[in-house]
Formats: structure tokens, C-alpha cells, sequence
């Protein structure tokens, strides 16, 4: 007889740690290649090495969004408990890359337009985007039952990501008729390489935090039905 | 833009560097360290089923 | 799981295979295999949180099993959770009703919802006893009055499965035999039940069989149990001094 | 037929609904009187000059339907949840739509019952002139609720019936409302200062466009999200 819809109670494969030394590695070395090679910028002088871990971490914060999205879709479709999990971790991560892609957005604003916030239409749908994450992460932990959780969050992350183009259509929108000044950033072919160098590296490092994360969240169902097994003397009778 | 410009707001650039390298780095303590704890928490688990 | 589809019987009014569940990491239901023909009826015995209230609500759809499949009139419950409903009447603990609606419309809202607009809804409250207080309010009925009601529901329905989860709470006698005669009345004509019960006095004459859910699996009455005055085949039949279990 | 016995279904529930609503009376006088309040204390907030009142209406107007509508969707459950009738009504046969479509509409006449009153006050409030195409100024309104009610019903479904509902529930809805929220209040602002339908018309088909969106992917999520 079966005993559960999928295998999520089986222990995890787990990440390798080359694979996490090599991520650490690669980020250290694209952080100071794109330093150290990138010549100060005409316009914005040094500011400009900021794009180095702005961008990355905005990139990446869209991307685990696209994760969240995805694998709720899987759960949804399949109702894998795993999908869920990975969402979960997904979501973890990309909140906090979400935070930091904000701080960032604002230490740059601050030199480069004086303040620390504008209404611009990528930083409002970046904000919208981690209060979405706040959201879906507090539901998830108002919510005991799994399947329940698994359910509702799938609906909300599905929905949140339906909103965020949204978001940034409606507050482009907003802003070109209350006519602010907008900000057209141009990158000339030397800054290039270093900065798609560090996408890479911040990709390799998320994708490796995601793993381990759901590693653990894999780890803690197995161990959940472990003990219950060992409680009760094995689910097969 | 005039005087953070002028002086090259290295101040910032710096200030963002270090915010990166802090939260990326915490990230991946904790990161690692739950997956570990997990995994302990789990074989602990297993051997308890083997015992009874 | 696809594999149990050829073994399908229509003439089944519950088969149940394998069906488990499990809140967080606790596993209530560990494998229920329970096949229940059309026009039999069935007592479902064990003791609190055994999972017995849990696997009517699979039944009823209200709960997804984690593992197993079951099957009302073919119809699979996770899939077909539709056309499950139409065959499905359930009397759960909550009466289901609501408090600012008098019991007529409580009524008629359930003959709409039910897909029977045009019920005899006054013939149903009156075979419950409820015709002097039609328009008030179930906000102030008693619990028995509110079971009643719910009764009534079920009149209206007329589901080929009945799903009862401790019918008789809160029902004096002649509620008690209202019940009955309501189940009686849908076993002649063919219908299958499966009854909650924690006391088997009231359910007299009334089951064909009891079964045991006991540690989240059906239990097979052994001589043991029975010498320990367990449920039983036999317990329904001998007089009601022997069939006591609570 | 099955469709139109689901029709009957989403009638029965809003009649439903709406009775209940009805006779337990306070909800709907607390839930007005409360988005009145909000009012009052945006006018505060802003001060009294006429000029700086009339350019923030719109928005004080949206954010008090918005603010007391809130509780009008986690009531709107609540109902449900006494006496455990969700059981009875999720035990149904039917679509799951019809019962999505039921709640959605018994709050839409709910929370525009509430806009008329809200609206009434705080034209005079906000000192507003009331313009001469006022009956679009309805259309525009019944917009903007139309896409506050799709999510607010969808979201109350899961926050109703979790711990911690008061917070969770403007949490999740809150930020996703924030399109058709801006969309709302630029159509109004433009409106109601005179540009008829200039600026305006552009925000009224980028609100219609999101409540299209917002109500299709509610009502194919719906099921997933109250059977559980």
C-alpha cells in the first residue's frame, strides 16, 4: 500500500558543500573583480560600484519570486508537499534579498537624488513586493495545518505574483502624469562584465541558500513522521 | 547630485558593500546552520525508530 | 492508488481503501479499509479522537485523506468531490444553521442550496415537530430543537449515504426514534448509513454491523474483545443489557 | 440544469447574506458609522483649508471605504463560522463559484451601501462641488469597489478562519489592493476636479482592466482556498 501521496517524508538529498564553498568563492572573487577593475564613472563617480550589489540583489529578489510562483503552481497542480516547501524557502530568501535590495536602493537615492525615497515605479513595486512577501510569511505562520498552509499560501503567492507587474504598471502610470523626473541609468559596455559576472554570483549564492533552506524544511518533515513511525510502531500493519 | 558626487560618496558605496556582505553573511549561518540542525535533529529521530 | 479502479463495485455505497491522514505530523487515520453495500447499515465504534469523526468528514469531502483512496457510489471523493455531495447527507456535531434565519428559511435556503428549490419544506418540519415555532428564530431554539432542524435537513435531502456523527446527541426520545424512523425509512429504500455512536442502546435495530476504528485502522472484533464486552456483530442483536459499551 | 441551479445557489447566499445582515442590524450601522469616523479624522489630519480638503478627498474618501470595509469581509465569514454552517454550506453539491460569487455580491451591495453614505458626508466634509457628470462619478466608485471587494472576499476566506485574523487579514489585502486603490483615487481625484474624463478616462480603463483580472483570478482560486 502507498502510504503517502508523495515522497516528502523521505530524507532530503543534501546540498553538496563544494557547491557551497564554490558559491562563497565565485561571490568573493566577481565582489572584488567588479571593484577593482570598474574605473570611476564620469557622471556618478564611484557610486557607480554599487550596481554591483544593487542589481544583483534586485535580480535576485525577482527571481525567487518566480520560484515562489512556480512551485505553488506545482503544488497546486500536483499537491506535492515538496513544491511547498521549496515555495517556503523560496520566499524566505528572496524577502531577505527583497530587504536588502531596498536598503541598497536607498543609499543610493540619497547621494544620487538627495533623498532617501523616491515614488520611483521599480523602487514602489520592489516595497510592494516585500510587504507581499511579509504577507505571505505571516500567513504561513498563522497556519498549522500543512495542507491548509500549502493551499493558501500557493493562492497567495500565486496572486501576489500576478500583482507585482501590476503594481509597477499602475505607479509608472502615476508617475509619468504627475510628471517627476525619472531616471534613465545607462551602462556603457566596460561595466558590463563585471556586472554580469556578479549576477551569476548572487544567483549561485540564493540558489544555494534555497537548497539548504528546504534541506532543512525536508529534514523536519522526515524527522516529524521518524518519530511518529517510532511512536507508533510503523505505519504499514 | 552636486556635493555627494563631488567627494565621490564613498561613504555610501562603502556603507552598501558592507550592508551586502553582513546580511549575505548571516544568511549563510543561519542558512547552514538549520540545514545542519535539521539533519541532527532527523538521525536522531531515525535511531529512536531503530531502538524501540 | 489507480490501480484499485477496476475493483470498483456500484453497488458500494462506501469503499473505502487505505484511507490515512494525519494533522501536522500526527498520523489520526493510519489505513481505513471500510466497503459498506448499498442498503446496509453501519455502526462506526472506538474511542475519543480515535479519528472516527476524522474519516467522515473525508467521506463527506470536508477533508482531504493524506493517503488512500475512497469511493461513494464510484465517485471518487478527492476528485469527484461533486457528485460525492449529491449522494452525501451528513449530521456532524455543529448544527449548521444560522441564527438570524427563522427555521422555515433555514430550510428553504438549504432546499435551494440542495437543488431542490421546490422541497415540501412544511412537511419536513412537521414530521420533525417543529411546525409551532416555523417562524422563529434559530437563534433561540434549544440544542435538541437545532438538531431537529438539522434532521429536517436531511429529510429534505434524501441522500443515498448517510453520514450520522453522533445522531442522537442532545435528542430526547422521541427524537430518538424520529432518527430511526428516518433511517429506517432510507434503508428500505436502499440507502447505506455509517453511524457514530459512543452508545449503541439508542442505534437498537437499527445497524446491521458495527466495526472498531483503533489506532487510525478498522479493528476486527477478536474472541478477546468480545469476552472484554466489546462491539460486536453479535452486541446488536442480543438485548440491549449486552450492548452496552459506553 | 447544473448552471442554473448554481445561479439559484449564488441567490439563495446573497439572500441569505443579506438577511442576516439585516436583522442583526449594528453590523451595518457600526460599519457606516465607523467609515464616517475615518473620515472626520482625515479632515483633521489635513486641516481646514477648503482648497487642500477638496484635493484630498478622493483619497480620504477610497481610504475610508477601504478601512471599514475591511471588517464588513471578515463578518461577512463570520456568519459561516458560528454554528459551523461553512460545513453545511462547503456540504452542498454545486460549484464553488456559486458560493465565491454569493459572498462576493451580497458584499458588493453591502460595502456600496456604505460608499453612498460615506460619499454623502464627506462631499460635504471635503467641501466638494459636486460635478455636473456625476452619474460617471458612480461608475467610477462602483470600480473601484468591485476590485476592493474581489480581493477582500477572496482574502477574508483564508484570515477569517486562521488565528490572528484582525492583522492578518490587511496584511495580505492591503498591498495587493494598492493598484486598484491608486487607479481608484486618480479617476476620482481627476474627476472631481473638473478634467472630465481626460486623465480620468485612462485611470477608468486601467481600474476596469484590473478588476477583470483581480475577479477572474479570485474566482479560480477560490476553490482552493475554502475547501481546505
Amino acid at each position: 500500500m502507498s502510504i503517502a501521496p508523495n515522497n516528502s517524508f523521505d530524507p532530503p538529498r543534501p546540498a553538496p558543500a563544494a557547491l557551497g564553498w564554490l558559491a562563497f568563492l565565485f561571490f568573493i572573487f566577481t565582489q572584488v573583480y567588479a571593484v577593482v577593475t570598474s574605473p570611476a564613472d564620469a557622471m556618478m563617480g564611484h557610486l557607480q560600484k554599487m550596481m554591483y550589489v544593487h542589481v544583483p540583489a534586485a535580480e535576485v529578489t525577482f527571481a525567487a519570486f518566480g520560484v515562489v510562483l512556480l512551485a505553488s503552481l506545482h503544488f497546486l497542480w500536483k499537491e506535492d508537499e515538496r513544491a511547498d516547501l521549496l515555495a517556503a524557502s523560496a520566499a524566505e530568501v528572496g524577502s531577505l534579498f527583497c530587504g536588502l535590495t531596498l536598503v541598497l536602493g536607498m543609499l543610493w537615492g540619497r547621494p544620487t537624488w538627495g533623498v532617501w525615497w523616491s515614488w520611483d515605479a521599480r523602487l514602489t513595486s520592489t516595497l510592494v513586493l516585500f510587504l507581499i512577501f511579509v504577507g505571505y510569511l505571516s500567513l504561513r505562520s498563522f497556519v498549522e495545518d500543512p495542507h491548509r498552509r500549502g493551499q493558501w499560501s500557493a493562492a497567495v503567492g500565486i496572486l501576489g505574483a500576478i500583482n507585482v507587474p501590476i503594481v509597477f504598471m499602475s505607479v509608472k502610470w502615476w508617475r509619468t502624469l504627475h510628471q517627476l523626473p525619472s531616471n534613465p541609468r545607462s551602462l556603457s559596455p566596460e561595466y558590463l562584465r563585471g556586472l554580469l559576472l556578479n549576477l551569476a554570483a548572487f544567483t549561485l549564492l540564493a540558489a544555494w541558500f534555497i537548497w539548504r533552506r528546504y534541506e532543512a524544511a525536508r529534514y523536519e518533515r522526515s524527522a516529524e513522521h521518524a518519530s511518529q513511525a517510532a511512536a507508533l510502531g510503523g505505519y504499514d500493519g | 547630485m552636486d556635493n555627494a558626487v563631488t567627494n565621490g560618496g564613498i561613504g555610501y558605496v562603502v556603507a552598501s558593500y558592507v550592508i551586502t556582505w553582513v546580511v549575505l553573511g548571516a544568511m549563510l549561518a543561519r542558512v547552514v546552520g538549520a540545514a545542519r540542525r535539521a539533519r541532527a535533529e532527523y538521525e536522531q529521530a531515525v535511531k529512536g525508530e531503530f531502538r524501540t | 492508488m489507480q490501480s484499485s479502479a477496476p475493483l470498483l463495485s456500484p453497488d458500494l455505497a462506501l469503499d473505502a481503501r487505505g484511507v490515512a491522514r494525519r494533522f501536522g505530523a500526527r498520523w489520526v487515520l493510519r489505513g481505513v479499509n471500510l466497503q459498506v453495500r448499498a442498503g446496509e447499515m453501519v455502526g462506526l465504534l472506538g474511542h475519543n479522537g480515535c479519528g472516527k469523526s476524522t474519516f467522515m468528514r473525508i467521506v463527506a469531502t470536508l477533508l482531504k485523506a493524506s493517503a488512500g483512496d475512497c469511493f461513494v457510489y464510484g465517485s471518487n471523493v478527492k476528485t469527484e468531490g461533486d457528485s460525492v455531495r449529491h449522494h452525501v447527507g451528513f449530521f456532524s456535531h455543529v448544527p449548521g444553521l444560522y441564527d438570524d434565519l427563522s427555521a422555515r428559511e433555514n430550510l428553504a435556503f438549504a432546499a435551494t442550496m440542495l437543488g431542490f428549490p421546490s422541497a415540501d419544506i412544511d412537511a419536513a418540519l412537521e414530521r420533525v415537530g417543529l411546525t409551532h415555532v416555523t417562524h422563529e428564530h434559530v437563534r433561540g431554539f434549544s440544542a435538541g430543537m437545532q438538531r431537529r432542524l438539522s434532521l429536517a435537513r436531511l429529510i429534505l435531502q434524501r441522500p443515498r449515504l448517510l453520514l450520522l456523527d453522533e445522531p442522537y446527541n442532545n435528542l430526547d426520545v422521541a427524537g430518538i426514534a424520529l432518527m430511526n424512523g428516518f433511517i429506517r425509512e432510507l434503508n428500505a429504500a436502499g440507502g447505506a448509513a455509517v453511524v457514530v455512536l459512543h452508545d449503541l442502546v439508542p442505534a437498537e435495530g437499527v445497524l446491521d454491523r458495527t466495526v472498531t476504528i483503533r489506532e487510525g485502522r478498522v479493528h476486527v472484533p477478536t474472541a478477546a474483545d468480545l469476552a472484554h464486552g466489546g462491539a460486536s456483530p453479535q452486541a446488536i442483536t442480543v438485548p440491549a443489557g449486552a450492548a452496552g459499551i459506553s | 440544469m447544473a448552471f442554473r441551479d448554481d445561479l439559484r445557489r449564488t441567490r439563495a447566499i446573497v439572500w441569505k447574506d443579506l438577511t442576516t445582515e439585516r436583522r442583526s442590524k449594528a453590523g451595518f450601522n457600526s460599519v457606516a458609522s465607523l467609515g464616517v469616523t475615518i473620515l472626520v479624522l482625515f479632515g483633521f489630519a489635513l486641516g481646514p483649508d477648503a482648497q487642500m480638503l477638496r484635493d484630498a478627498a478622493a483619497g480620504a474618501l477610497w481610504l475610508a471605504v477601504l478601512f471599514a470595509g475591511v471588517l464588513a469581509f471578515n463578518r461577512s465569514y463570520q456568519v459561516e463560522l458560528d454554528g459551523g454552517a461553512l460545513e453545511a454550506l462547503l456540504l452542498y453539491p454545486g460549484s464553488r463559484w456559486a458560493i465565491f460569487a454569493g459572498k462576493l455580491i451580497a458584499n458588493l451591495i453591502f460595502v456600496t451601501l456604505m460608499l453612498v453614505i460615506v460619499v454623502a458626508v464627506g462631499i460635504v466634509l471635503f467641501q466638494v462641488r459636486i460635478p455636473a457628470q456625476w452619474p460617471a462619478l458612480l461608475g467610477i466608485m462602483m470600480l473601484g469597489v468591485v476590485g476592493i471587494v474581489s480581493l477582500g472576499t477572496f482574502y477574508a476566506a483564508m484570515s477569517s478562519r486562521s488565528r490572528a485574523r484582525e492583522v492578518l487579514l490587511p496584511l495580505l489585502l492591503y498591498p495587493m489592493l494598492i493598484p486598484v486603490l491608486l487607479a481608484a483615487m486618480e479617476a476620482t481625484k481627476a474627476f472631481l476636479g473638473g478634467d472630465l474624463l481626460n486623465a480620468s478616462g485612462a485611470w477608468v480603463q486601467m481600474l476596469a482592466l484590473f478588476d477583470v483580472i483581480f475577479l477572474v483570478a479570485t474566482f479560480l482560486a477560490f476553490e482552493y482556498v475554502i475547501e481546505v
